[in-house]
């Protein structure tokens, strides 16, 4: 069924009279493209290895990428876990991950603001830098009036890890502990 | 399950392939209901009066795995003579203490020894005096026959036995066939030979007494023998990617790396006394000290040493409940002036969002990171109570950073999944613009404030200038290197550094530095076990080679009840773990949950200490006694078993105690906070209950905005009865508006009979479906359902109750935009209630507990109250 | 900067950033111009029932929604349907008066409607193109499953003939191209019907016997009344007349036939008197009668003959468009497919 | 090239929808924008040029066979797709040869070649393929023959967590359907049917290589009980015209005739 195109002329129809296929419902009326036909991800670099990022099953996923750019994020056969299905969510990960609606800039509005504006990321983390430094500072509490430490401050208080990786979770936990930020939180407690 | 896990919902139809019955337990029809074998509705926030009642079905058909039940639970010890029942009590325990409005859990001890829980509220077995606290358990009393009426399986036989089928009818508004239905196919699977699982999601948790749910499991699954043996089990279907992690490795206030209790500003006021009051004498957590110490050493590297009790007063303490609720209140009383939001939506996912929002006006700064801005980043400009006009943008003071995050495709690191399987993903592409991992953002905030308090001589400051904070940075944008973090949180030793393999190997002298003591060995031999990827049919169904597991790469915890006392399986079908006596060590397809060389028939000599008080046969050997708990003398706030109490808001007065409420659980009496009557609120008479669906996630920043999702469920919606749909002329289709006194919303009605009404104590109840994904930013938009919602909570966790609440529904779009949050209550707050009258919550001695605790007076007063 | 971040709008496009993404797949030079259904202007109405509780039960369906597809064709179909059928009445007629003294006009004027019909058809046909410049592309296979596809040969072969028909005049030389022209037309005449016919459209699938006699004989009667337009000789006038009546009682009684092959599926059948289907079909009857009745009207007058030609026109129009829009109307409603294919078998 | 499927079995479909979703992922098809529609979960509602795979939800007031509910109530699902008929309506219709047999028995639609002029709209028995007005072409499921191509099973097979949507060899498919079918009869649950099988279930389109189980009839999922590929019954309609064009020829003799005589 497969068509040798080599030698057979390029109008179909004369494909017809060479094949003497008198239907025309198959191979002499395939375009060039669809004998050329591939999935775009023959073509990628390399599939990296990689876990859903939705809910706490953990599906395996294989990122296919090329240039730099993603072609196709599907499910991994291997898992054991999931062999190689995703449900909806993780099956719209490659809109998740290259969608339109990611914002790349730093937005920042001003206190009293209507509007965000745009800033650097450099200087955005120094901004908050200092606004942790200085409301730590107002906000110390050394010691209870009974004498117990306390060394912290209630000033200053973060929320958020259960979409972020365990690294993440740990030097959030591990600077803001030695801030004195007692107030961390996150999504397990919803 | 099939609704939010689908692909783990596979493992179920393979289950049900090979004849296992599927048994779906939910207010609503759902998804998962639609290939069961049985679909039970239930009204939301009954499950304790059913488990209950599987509990005294098991016990009193004899259905229970006396062998198992024996050896491996503490059903034979026996209670302190002061204990009290909920039964002699009407609905309370005894140690009630009306000044404090909370439980002093002496009298619920074990006799002749104090235990310390595992987990939970340690802090509660602190205080003084403590000269037996976890002293060596084989002081407790036994009685091997189980007949003493104070040994704990009387004592649980007696608690559960007026949990009949027709309490079930009562409460739950199942009929008694269909119950006993269930309560045969369970028993009917469960034994030598077969075993049944649990699953459940945050339909468990999210509850005022949310914890003691998950507890009656526990009693069902101990008393069936379903607990450490394959194919049994309570499994948690957590809802985010790494949640599990993030409770591991807690971005939580009262832990540390590896469930080590923050320190207590009370008590815990140096190492020696923090270790004294955490460390048990008996069972695993004898090891106590090797993990602080080591943990460290990991944040204070060199800084760290014997002579300054390793930095341990570097640490802040804490001073009772710090949890997300509480410093949102007190946040909306402007006691917290800075906020970061970390890859979560609070406006939209917490309970109350208007309160959540009042407290975001009060803050000085704000710092949200995520893929866009979300309903939190927004809350400023486009939140309802905004566009009522009751709040204006010129007028909050808030200053707001949005920082683009990194997708997970574009940088490294690992998740802990569901079932405590640490998995690695990999670095595919370079994050585009200005977006950053937060392991990028967190990172250069520790070094701009190192450098900030460089010079600084303060002692206050000497934590952070002391902080080990040297990571390879990668690329243009210095990334850190994760694996060089994943690396210090499996640790090393010390001085040569070399990376450590099993937490056995943690020392207390500060040899060793590890970030979390239950991951020690995810990167052992410098490998990076969490990126293993061996693909699943080349090897075997435990499948080790994939991924890692915590701890020690165990599959399976308590696996050691997999075999019988002498160490044999149970049966072939359900071999797992088992001792060998030639090679005198217990091997199996996992990793045993034991000491992995200690006989089946050894047994602690007296005055045992540390984990020599282990017997062979102990399978649970983080409690202090090796032994499975029916029965919980200390960890809980709210009593040592399960008891059914009603919700905050309910439509039904408790059937089974005077006691309506749990009267542990967590209330903020304030205005912008207000509750229904205690029940049969004539203006809320419904049964409200919220939930996620298939084609979204959480509070929808991963999916709102997303078309190819948005187009499969476009619509904020509520989902009700034909019955209760012909009584409030609801149309299918149409628009509904559902109220509290906190808030309204307006949703388009899905009028099915996967709801129905039930009938309970000859009324007929309507219960309410409201999914919560939707809000007002993003490219599918809706009104939120936890708008509705109110701060109350399970004392243990502090855990809202989302699952169970009373709502008014009537057709068409009526929703104010006014929010509790920005005006106060939209209705008279509890009529009849300021004088305590009828309906109550609560009993007299109850009833004087100060709200204080938790609410107005919040912020620093209230924080430091139990100091 | 302002608003660009609030209430990101509904969208149906991918969404997908090519910064990020590499947009190859498939299906992914798709074109969006508007998004298929945009809130508040809903496709297909609001389900108001309770799933579950449907109402008048009697025969099974999925929310009532159409089973099938509507025909997406537009205007220019219909209108190509009468003229490919007036082309090749004008070529048979052609063939038939050549050479025939008296006839000359006649003969002429048909070879200029065969021309005019087999070249502005296709223009016809290929504005309903949705991708017009691939018109070519109806010459890349000949597929004899498909009435399209010989239809398309058969037309541009016509066409050719008909052109150099048209250059040979009325030289005796011209007698075989006008005998293949004959044959063209009468496939271009009739093979639309069997294009109806050969669908799965409930209406036309039900009517596939008498559709290609209703459109051969409406191509006779429409032939008749376009020539009757013209200034013919007594002679001519005479051969027109003759098979306009012809044509007309052939028109009338495949029509009758035509309903009575529908009745047979009385939920499909039903399309051709609801709504713009409706006033179409019966508007082809109604003028076709008419114009039967003029011409029936004693005396000889241009004027009525005129008249005539003029409703049967309008008449074989009508019926063309009828076709199409009944079509359509037959696939909205479910039962029409369901019905008909179910017999009675309780399953 | 041995003919490969799907064999949809709709008793373990859990209405997830992430066929839908693969689907649009892989062939990158756009969205088709947000339309609430009252019907269950199903807002997509059907087929169309831009949704190759659409899964149905049927909320019915009646018991499943082996099923134990609180009130007879059953929530059924079914993820409908191009069916790759063995004689396909499309294929057949297609004049500029843009439609054709693939070398895996699929019907494959080349958009290169595709000009719109929509026949195969009204020549497909289900329903199936349709014209997108603003890009001018007509679109339908490919069974993911770029991925065929290169060995790899379609998305929506793939993706589907609990083998719902099952890819293969359509002899090995039958096989596993019909042992599907036993195993639900002798559990009882004797609604189970197969749909579209071999030819004998289908004549009208000789056997699909996309064919399903049941739990209800046909026209409850919007299924056509029994449709009829057209070209298989046009040959008696070119005969029709014949006639027609006979007596066209007799009627035009005939007229001429009569113009002959003085």
């Amino acid at each position: 069924m497969a068509a040798d195109s080599s030698k057979i002329p390029a109008w179909p129809a004369w494909r017809q009279l060479a094949n003497g296929d008198p239907v025309g419902l198959g191979a002499s009326a395939f375009s060039p493209r669809s004998r050329a036909l591939k999935a775009r991800i023959n073509e990628a670099d390399r599939a990296v290895g990689s876990v859903c990022p939705y809910c706490g099953v953990g599906c395996g996923q294989q990122v296919y990428v090329k240039d730099g750019k993603i072609l196709d994020i599907e499910g991994d056969y291997d898992s054991p876990i999931s062999r190689g299905c995703l449900c909806p969510k993780g099956a719209a990960t490659m809109q998740l991950v290259t969608g339109t609606h990611r914002v790349k800039t730093v937005l920042y509005r001003r206190p009293y603001g209507t509007r965000w504006e745009e800033i650097p990321l450099e200087r955005a983390l120094d901004l908050v830098a200092r606004r942790v430094q200085k409301t730590r500072d107002d906000t110390w509490e050394d010691q209870h009036e009974k004498g117990h430490p306390l060394r912290r401050t209630l000033g200053i208080a973060s929320l958020g890890g259960a979409t972020l990786d365990n690294e993440e979770n740990y030097l959030i936990k591990k600077l803001f502990s030695s801030l004195g930020v007692v107030q961390v939180e996150n999504q397990a407690r919803i | 399950m099939a609704e939010c896990h689908p692909v783990g919902f596979q493992w179920v139809m393979e289950a049900k392939r090979r004849g296992a019955t599927i048994i779906h337990i939910d207010p609503r029809f759902t998804r998962t209901s639609a290939v069961s074998d049985i679909h039970v509705p239930i009204r939301a926030g009954s499950d304790i009066a059913f488990l209950g009642a599987l509990v005294n079905y098991i016990i009193s058909n004899d259905c229970w795995f006396r062998e198992y039940v024996v050896n491996y639970t503490n059903a034979s010890a026996l209670i302190s003579e002061d204990f009290q029942d909920t039964e002699d009590l009407d609905g309370l325990f005894s140690g009630w203490d009306p000044e404090k409005g909370q439980y002093d859990p002496k009298s619920w001890q074990y006799r002749g020894v104090e235990v310390s829980p595992a987990a939970g509220h340690r802090e509660m077995f602190s205080g003084e005096p403590r000269s037996e606290r976890g002293a060596s358990i084989t002081a407790e009393e036994h009685d091997p026959t189980l007949t003493d009426p104070k040994c704990v399986f009387q004592i649980v036989k007696r608690h559960y036995a007026r949990y009949t089928p027709e309490v079930v009818q009562q409460a739950c508004g199942i009929a008694p066939d269909l119950f006993l239905k269930v309560a045969r196919a369970l028993c009917d699977n469960s034994g030598l030979e077969r075993t049944s699982a649990f699953c459940y999601a945050v339909g468990w948790t999210q509850h005022t007494v949310g914890v003691q749910f998950i507890r009656t499991a526990a009693i069902v699954q101990l008393l069936l023998g379903n607990i450490g043996r394959p194919g049994g089990g309570i499994m948690a279907l957590r809802g985010h990617s790494s949640i599990q992690g993030s409770t591991d490795i807690p971005t939580l206030y009262n832990m540390l790396p590896g469930y080590l209790p923050m320190p207590k500003a009370s008590y815990d006021t140096d190492l020696e006394k923090y270790i004294e009051y955490n460390r048990s004498a008996s069972g695993w957590w004898s090891e106590f000290p090797k993990y602080i110490v080591s943990l460290l050493k990991a944040w204070y590297g060199n800084n760290a040493s014997a002579v300054n009790d390793y930095c341990y007063n570097y640490l802040p303490h804490i001073s009772g409940d710090h949890s997300h609720m509480v410093t949102v209140a007190a946040m909306a009383d402007g006691f917290v002036k800075g906020y970061f939001v970390l890859g979560e939506n609070p406006a939209v996912g917490s309970m109350n969002a208007s309160l959540q929002r009042k407290g975001l006006r009060k803050l000085e700064w704000l710092v949200v990171r995520d893929f866009a801005p979300t309903e939190t980043a927004e809350f400023w400009r486009s939140a309802p109570e905004v566009v009522a006009g009751d709040v204006k943008p010129e007028e909050i003071a808030t200053e707001v950073f949005f920082f683009p995050c990194a997708a997970h495709t574009e940088k490294d690191g690992s998740f802990t999944n569901t079932q405590r399987l640490l998995q690695w993903h990999h670095k595919a592409i370079e994050p585009p613009g200005d977006c950053r991992s937060e392991l990028h953002f967190v990172y250069h905030l520790g070094k701009r404030l190192k450098e900030l308090y460089r010079d600084s001589p303060d002692s206050k400051d000497h934590p952070i200038r002391d902080l080990a904070w040297n990571y390879r940075e990668i690329g243009e944008i210095q990334e850190p290197d994760a694996e060089e973090v994943l690396a210090e949180i499996n640790g090393h030793s010390l001085p040569d550094e070399k990376p450590l393999s099993a937490y056995t190997e943690l020392n207390e002298d500060g040899s060793t530095a590890c970030g979390c003591w239950i991951y020690c060995g995810c990167r052992k031999d410098g490998v990076n076990q969490t990126a293993r990827r061996t693909p699943k049919d080349e090897q075997d169904w435990v499948a080790l080679e994939w991924g890692w597991a915590w701890p020690a790469n165990r599959r399976m915890l308590y696996n050691r009840a997999s075999a019988d006392p002498e160490g044999k399986p149970w049966s072939q079908r359900k071999k797992y773990v088992w001792w060998d006596p030639e090679q005198k060590k217990w091997t199996g397809y996992d990793n045993p949950d034991c000491i992995a060389t200690r006989p089946p028939e050894y047994r602690p000599p007296e005055g045992a200490q540390g984990i020599d008080t282990l017997s062979g046969i102990d399978p649970f050997i983080m409690q202090a006694e090796g032994k499975g708990w029916l029965y919980d003398p200390s960890g809980l706030l709210d009593g040592p078993l399960p008891t059914h109490y009603e919700p905050q808001e309910s439509v039904l007065k408790n059937p089974l105690y005077g006691q309506q409420c749990n009267p542990a659980r967590l209330e903020w009496v304030r205005r912008d906070n207000p509750y229904h009557k205690a029940w049969g609120d004539p203006r809320y008479p419904f049964i409200a209950t919220t939930y996620r669906v298939t084609e979204h996630h959480t509070a929808g920043g991963m999916s709102r905005w997303l078309p190819w999702l948005n187009e499969l469920q476009p619509e904020m919606f509520v989902e009700v009865s034909p019955e209760l749909a012909g009584l409030r002329g609801l149309e299918n289709g149409g628009w509904a508006t559902v109220s509290t006194i906190r808030g309204e919303i307006e949703a388009r009605v899905l009028v099915t009979e996967r709801l129905q009404p039930l009938v309970v104590q000859g009324q007929v109840m309507h219960q309410v479906g409201i999914p919560y994904h939707w809000s007002y930013v993003g490219r599918s938009t809706g009104d939120a359902a936890n708008e509705l919602t109110a701060f109350v909570a399970d004392p243990n966790v502090s855990i809202e109750e989302s699952k169970a609440f009373s709502v008014q529904i009537v057709a068409g779009r009526r929703a104010s935009r006014r929010r509790a949050g920005a005006v106060g209550p939209l209705a008279a707050p509890e009529p009849g209630q300021e004088d305590g009258g009828e309906p109550s919550r609560d009993l007299p001695e109850v009833r004087t507990k100060k709200p204080a605790t938790h609410g107005e007076r919040s912020g620093r007063q209230q924080q430091t109250e139990e100091a | 900067m302002i608003g660009l971040f609030t209430k990101q709008q509904a969208t149906a496009e991918r969404e997908l950033d090519p910064q990020l993404a590499h947009l190859t797949g498939e299906a992914a030079k798709l074109h969006v111009k508007h998004p298929a259904a945009q809130q508040g202007v809903p496709p297909i109405p609001l389900w108001q029932k309770v799933p579950s509780q449907p109402g008048e039960a009697a025969h099974q369906d999925y929310y009532r929604l159409p089973l099938l597809k509507e025909p997406v064709w537009i205007w220019s179909v219909p209108a190509y349907f009468y003229l490919g059928g007036v082309a090749g009445g004008s070529a048979l007629l052609a063939t038939l008066a050549h050479g025939k003294r008296g006839l000359k006009k006649l003969a002429s004027l048909c070879r200029g409607l065969a021309f005019a019909g087999t070249t502005v058809g296709p223009a016809l046909l290929t504005y309903d193109l949705g991708r017009m410049g691939r018109f070519l592309n109806m010459l890349r296979v000949f597929r004899p499953s498909s009435p399209m596809s010989v239809g398309s040969w058969s037309l541009a072969g016509s066409g050719a003939l008909a052109t150099l028909a048209l250059i040979q005049g009325d030289r005796p030389a011209a007698k075989p191209t006008t005998r293949a022209l004959a044959g063209g037309g009468l496939v271009v005449s009739g093979y639309t019907g069997v294009l109806l016919g050969n669908s799965a459209n409930p209406l036309w699938q039900g009517t596939r016997l008498t559709l290609p006699l209703l459109f051969t004989a409406s191509a006779i009667a429409s032939t008749s009344a376009l020539l009757e337009l013209f200034t013919l000789n007594r002679q001519e006038e005479r051969v027109v007349r003759r098979f306009g009546t012809i044509g007309k009682i052939a028109e009338a009684g495949s029509m009758a036939l035509f309903e009575l092959e529908a009745a047979q599926n009385p939920e499909a059948a039903r399309a051709l008197n609801r709504s713009k289907a409706g006033v179409l079909w019966n508007g082809a009857k109604g003028f076709l009668v008419a114009g039967i009745a003029v011409s029936l009207l004693p005396g000889h007058s241009v004027g009525k003959r005129r008249a005539a030609g003029t409703l049967t026109t309008i008449g074989a129009l009508c019926l063309r468009f009828g076709l199409l829009e009944a079509g359509k109307e037959a696939v909205r409603d479910p039962q029409a497919v369901i019905k008909a294919q179910r017999k009675g078998d309780g399953r | 090239m041995e003919p490969h499927g799907f064999f949809t079995d709709t008793s373990v479909c859990i209405g997830c929808k992430a066929c839908e979703v693969a689907c649009k992922q892989w062939n990158q098809l756009p969205a088709d924008g947000a339309y609430f529609s009252g019907r269950s979960y199903d807002n997509t509602m059907h087929l169309e040029s831009t949704t190759w795979r659409h899964v149905a939800f049927l909320e019915r007031s009646r018991q499943l066979s082996g099923q134990t509910t609180a009130r007879p109530f059953s929530w059924l699902f079914l993820s409908d797709v191009c069916k790759h008929c063995n004689r396909a309506g499309c294929l057949e219709a297609c004049p500029t040869g843009a439609l054709v047999r693939t070398e895996f028995a699929s019907v494959y639609l080349q958009p290169d070649v595709c000009n719109g002029c929509g026949y195969c709209v009204v020549a497909c028995p289900f329903g199936v393929i349709n014209r997108r007005e603003d890009d001018g072409r007509a679109w339908k499921c490919t069974l993911c023959y770029d991925r065929q191509k290169v060995g790899l099973e379609p998305a929506c097979a793939k993706t589907c967590p609990t083998d719902s949507i099952f890819f293969g060899p359509v002899g090995e498919l039958q096989v596993r359907a019909q042992a599907r079918l036993l195993e639900l009869h002798r559990k009882g649950v004797h609604e189970a049917r197969l749909y579209g099988m071999t030819e004998l279930d289908q004549p009208g389109t000789e056997g699909l290589n996309a064919f399903f189980l049941l739990l209800d009839r046909p026209e409850a999922y919007n299924l056509p009980p029994e449709p009829r590929v057209p070209t298989k019954e046009v040959g008696r309609a070119w005969g029709m015209m014949g006639l027609a064009a006979a007596g066209m020829v007799a009627a035009a003799i005939a007229a001429v005739r009569a113009g002959g005589e003085k």
